[in-house]
């Protein structure tokens, strides 16, 4: 497995608003050199007196290797439940428990491609990064970001100097095209001729972005978002169903082996209502219907 | 002066009494990147069963307060697999291994049992942990331990299939009237052993949508939270031990252990040997760091062995 | 539109659902000094016993993950002055009280009920909570409620005490292995409802001194850290009662609310009333905010009355 | 009973190093008006995510009603455990939920007469208020300050302004007379003809100025310090045995009924090493043999 890092004693340096999320950086020597986008970070919360034993994972928005303080990493944080909340809070020389990277990064194409990089809410947060990385191995890199409304959207500024293209939805016509990402895929795909689909954000969009790749003869490599309790690989709390090379269905963790996974590969079948359902055709299904 | 923290399962004495627990740890490779595994008195491996097992559907855990509620469903690659992958791997890492096993019937619990003897990697073995908080098929689901005669059948099937040297080590639920008299059966019934305590029974609801926050709507309580009920199980059945009620066997305390403060807590009540489990989600080191912490204490308090602090709670209230 | 937060207890009908909870809210004037009592569903008293009890020694609490150890002993003034004092002065505050009891034997329970029943306050008596979590000196101070026997014989007893409108609400422990069985013998033998749970069996060891932390070295275990076990308990008894298993009663319950959120989770396993204990020694004002909170909740997800939302989550699994 | 407010999120406007404490402030208005001095606070720790649920209680170490922030409060706190850790590290602007004035406070004398207020480390914090209050009424208000060592000594420079004379011990001997309190206060007797003696600080020193006072004919009135889980009279939890006037001995709340007591009708017998059994002859201990 890839080598990982635990930071006790991570510091904020910065912490600022960018729309509805709260951009921070934390001084996490040790993460920032080896991490590559898709990768994410896994942050403990509370202090010393938490009663929120788990920690929290972020998608890496960016790392900083060397500099004034070491190297930094970036998270872009929604305040949500009790965790979030009060990691928004903290302020400049708060420190934190950090453990990264963990999972795996986003696959670059062998060679040069055009891709697209679809972003949902904060799933734009490790996006630019991925397309610089595109770009240095002469990729081109097509955004698409959507949210609900515009405060929702994280990076567009970012984006348009990140990007071959950008195109921007929201779902109440706050900022650009009114709708879903998949209102403009379709047509992303077919200016871009992109061959790669990449895509961070709710699961209901990255099922969309798979099934939109497909028709377009693209594969997708999706990052999914499943409650986590370690995120190191040893509670299996975050399973999904994936078929692998063999055909078979497995329920894998998605903080170990994703969580990153090709769309064509997720059994999006078994996911309803925030709840997964084991497939049938799973391996060991079988022996869970006797008890 | 320097510490013994050596204690002894029985038939096998370990280097220090602080293990990984079981479904808390994966099989070993998860956590070497974060420590050398055979640092551990012992690593304990996810509960397997005769068959591969895909686990139940998700959500399979809910965060609560100090602790967690999960229900993984004993997901696993069945017992051939586990000897012929995991195994050996940890055998490779210098484990010394607990291996928790379990069955949907009696039978079941054997035949792992069976196969997991025949295994190449058999010698990195220490002992083996009976999970009877598994369902019996027999008995409507109900969970093996909250009956002392199906946990003495499973024990003793257990027992028959492995050497004599081999720790056997029941583990105990505590959702149960008389953890006690569950304790006494298993012993009687061959366990050299006993593991306290499996997770509590607990149910969390989605205040969003009004439903069960698990897929599988019950799930076993971890963490912090249930420490007390960890300690006092194993201070009752270290009570009975004392009192002659039972044969005298060692304890292995697991339930809310976080820091090496709260493992000496289980061990001043009678426990030999102790697990961290849920506290390793917080802290991918927790093993070792509870285990430098509890020798830090124990060596603090001027004690040179540590097998003279386990139970030592019971002679000072 | 608004909310009709009425309740019934069988019987009696409160006008809401949230009350606190015996043993963490004195007997009224010391929690009236920051909200109107009567402003509670129920006010509930500390468990009153046949005789003046001076309850245990000291250290009688220990703070734990999320929750605390408690071993009072049952501290109180005994049935008589409870009578001539407490209940006239929570009739005075306008409480509508539900008075908690308890007995070392079933004959006393029923002696504290039947002073209980002539006591002169007796109208601001909205139902009795029978207390079986209580050490039975018959059986070796097991608890009553972990034997369905000893607890149907209990809750007859008391039952036949008090007059036919009185509810009879039976509190059950979480500590056995079948909470069912003992909710099916409670009512059976004529409790009117059920409050679950009482709090858990646990221990602490001071690892400063390695003794136990309690004087009377094992506790009980309450707070947040609990709920997932309260959640669960009232899950189960509620799912049993749809299934026809036992017959359908007002369920109460009771474990690490501090929240509305909190108390919404037993409401949708199936309470059609709420108990608020350890979470008022962090908050004094918690019974009453917890109880907005609930009401805003509710509202916000467009019930008009609150008795559509008890039970919800089996509808939605 | 008492009033007595609650303030949710009272601001803490300074804190500062005073030897092995710190000396804190918050604003609290509703409580500075109406505390007097014995009286004590019990105070929220951890926030939101805590899982420290129990309040921790502080003697009232000085009130101002009102000022430019509004009423405010000032706390003296050792950092022993996981709430006071918290206490102690909080920031100018942190905020936590104080519950207070509680308990009874030291009975003032009806007429003028010299004191004695003995105060074991942090014990010492609120004598000077009630130094004070005393010379308000024309009593004279003799100091004694112990502590293991000089760093655990609070308010010695206080001292001097507020007592009539002050006498200071440490054990080790680091400031002041080496010993106990109990080594120079059968003196400060003699020489103040002192008939009331106030004494604040662990349960031994409150036993031995107990008995010191009893043998010069004074009365001691002692602040107990019992474990409480709430602080305000509800829980039971904070019991010490005390006998009334109808010469019976009870198990009564130090929360409520205290924690200022007389010495003399504390039932010394039952404390040992930390723990206090239930007299035999307490009301209600008989019914606690059957069950
Ligand atoms: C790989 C990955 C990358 C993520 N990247 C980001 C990011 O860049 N920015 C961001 O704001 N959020 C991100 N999330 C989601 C983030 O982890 C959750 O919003 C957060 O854990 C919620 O914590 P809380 O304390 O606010 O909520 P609570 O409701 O208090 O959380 C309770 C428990 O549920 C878990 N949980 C709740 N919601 C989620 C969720 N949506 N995903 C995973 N676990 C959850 C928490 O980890 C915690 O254990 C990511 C999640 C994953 C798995
Ligand atoms: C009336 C009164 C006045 C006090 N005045 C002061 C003061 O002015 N300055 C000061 O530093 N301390 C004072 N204390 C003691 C202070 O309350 C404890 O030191 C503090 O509660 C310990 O909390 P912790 O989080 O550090 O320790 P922890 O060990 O985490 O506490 C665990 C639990 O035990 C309780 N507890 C532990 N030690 C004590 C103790 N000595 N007394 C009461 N409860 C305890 C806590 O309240 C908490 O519920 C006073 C106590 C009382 C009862
Ligand atoms: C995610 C998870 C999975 C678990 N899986 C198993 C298991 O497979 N077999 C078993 O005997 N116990 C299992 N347990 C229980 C733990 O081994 C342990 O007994 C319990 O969690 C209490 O210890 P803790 O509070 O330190 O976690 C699991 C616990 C958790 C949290
Ligand atoms: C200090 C304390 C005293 C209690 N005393 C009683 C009691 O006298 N009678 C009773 O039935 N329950 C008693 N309980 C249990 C509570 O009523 C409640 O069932 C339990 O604490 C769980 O709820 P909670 O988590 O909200 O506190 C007591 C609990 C505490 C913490
Ligand atoms: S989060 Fe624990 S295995 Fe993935
Ligand atoms: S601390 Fe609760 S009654 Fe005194």
């Amino acid at each position: 497995m890839s080598p990982v890092a635990q930071v006790r004693a991570a510091e904020l340096i910065a912490t600022r608003r960018a729309g509805a999320y709260h951009h921070v950086t934390f001084v996490a020597p040790g993460i920032a050199e080896s991490a590559r986008p898709g990768q994410f970070v896994a942050v403990a919360v509370g202090g010393p007196t938490s009663a929120n034993l788990l920690r929290r994972a972020f998608s890496i928005h960016k790392v900083t290797p060397s500099g004034t303080y070491g190297g930094t990493v970036d998270l872009v944080i929604s305040a949500k439940g009790a965790g979030t909340q009060w990691l928004t809070a903290l302020r400049a020389h708060d420190t934190t428990d950090i453990v990264g990277p963990l999972g795996r990064p986003f696959p670059l194409p062998a060679e040069a491609a055009p891709c697209v990089l679809v972003g949902g809410g904060y799933g734009s947060a490790p996006l630019f990064w991925l397309a610089a990385a595109l770009k240095e191995r002469g990729c081109q890199a097509h955004l698409v970001l959507g949210a609900a409304t515009e405060s929702r959207l994280f990076g567009v500024v970012d984006a348009r100097r990140a990007g071959d293209s950008v195109h921007v939805t929201t779902d109440d016509g706050t900022a650009g095209t009114k709708g879903t990402v998949a209102a403009v895929l379709p047509a992303v795909f077919r200016e871009t001729g992109a061959v790669v689909a990449y895509a961070c954000g709710p699961m209901g969009m990255l099922r969309s972005v798979t099934e939109i790749s497909a028709a377009h003869g693209a594969v997708a490599q999706v990052a999914v978002e499943e409650a986590m309790a370690c995120g190191v690989g040893v509670c299996m709390t975050c399973v999904i169903p994936v078929t692998g090379n063999d055909g078979l269905t497995r329920m894998v963790r998605s903080c170990a082996e994703g969580p990153v996974f090709r769309g064509d590969r997720i059994r999006w079948d078994a996911f309803d209502g925030g709840r997964c359902t084991v497939p049938e055709d799973a391996v060991g299904a079988q022996a869970m219907r006797s008890h | 002066m320097a510490l013994d923290l050596s204690t002894s399962l029985g038939p096998v004495t370990l280097p220090n009494p602080v293990m990984t627990a079981s479904g808390c740890a994966a099989n070993g490779k998860e956590l070497a990147r974060f420590f050398d595994v055979d640092r551990l008195g012992a690593f304990v491996t996810k509960t397997v069963m005769a068959q591969p097992r895909s686990g139940r559907g998700t959500p399979r855990m809910a965060e609560t307060p100090s602790g967690m509620l999960n229900s993984i469903g004993l997901q696993g690659p069945g017992i051939a697999a586990f000897c012929a992958g995991d195994l050996p791997m940890l055998k490779d890492l210098g484990a010394r291994v607990l291996v928790s096993i379990a069955g949907g019937t009696s039978t079941e619990f054997a035949d792992v049992a069976a196969h997991l003897r025949e295994s190449a990697a058999f010698d990195c073995v220490v002992g083996v942990e009976v999970n009877i908080s598994c369902p019996n098929v027999a008995n409507r689901g109900q969970v093996f331990a909250c009956d002392p005669l199906s946990s003495a059948k499973v024990v003793a099937l257990v027992r028959e299939q492995l050497p004599r040297d081999t720790p056997v080590i029941a583990k105990l639920s505590p959702d149960v009237t008389d953890i006690v008299s569950i304790a006494q059966s298993c012993v009687k019934a061959g366990a050299t052993g006993l593991t306290m305590i499996n997770t509590l029974l607990g149910v969390v609801i989605d205040t969003e949508t009004l439903r069960p926050a698990l897929y599988a709507v019950t799930g076993g309580l971890s963490g912090p939270a249930i420490r007390p009920v960890a300690v006092r199980a194993v201070w009752q059945v270290a009570a009975a031990m004392r009192e002659g009620r039972l044969p005298t066997v060692p304890i292995i305390g697991v339930g809310g252990v976080r820091t090496g403060r709260d493992a000496l807590e289980l061990v001043a009540a009678g426990a030999a040997a102790v697990q961290v489990g849920t506290a390793t989600f917080n802290d991918p080191t927790a093993p070792v760091r509870v285990l430098e912490e509890l020798a830090a204490l124990v060596a603090g308090k001027g004690f040179t062995r540590f097998t003279d602090v386990v139970g030592v709670a019971h002679d000072r209230t």
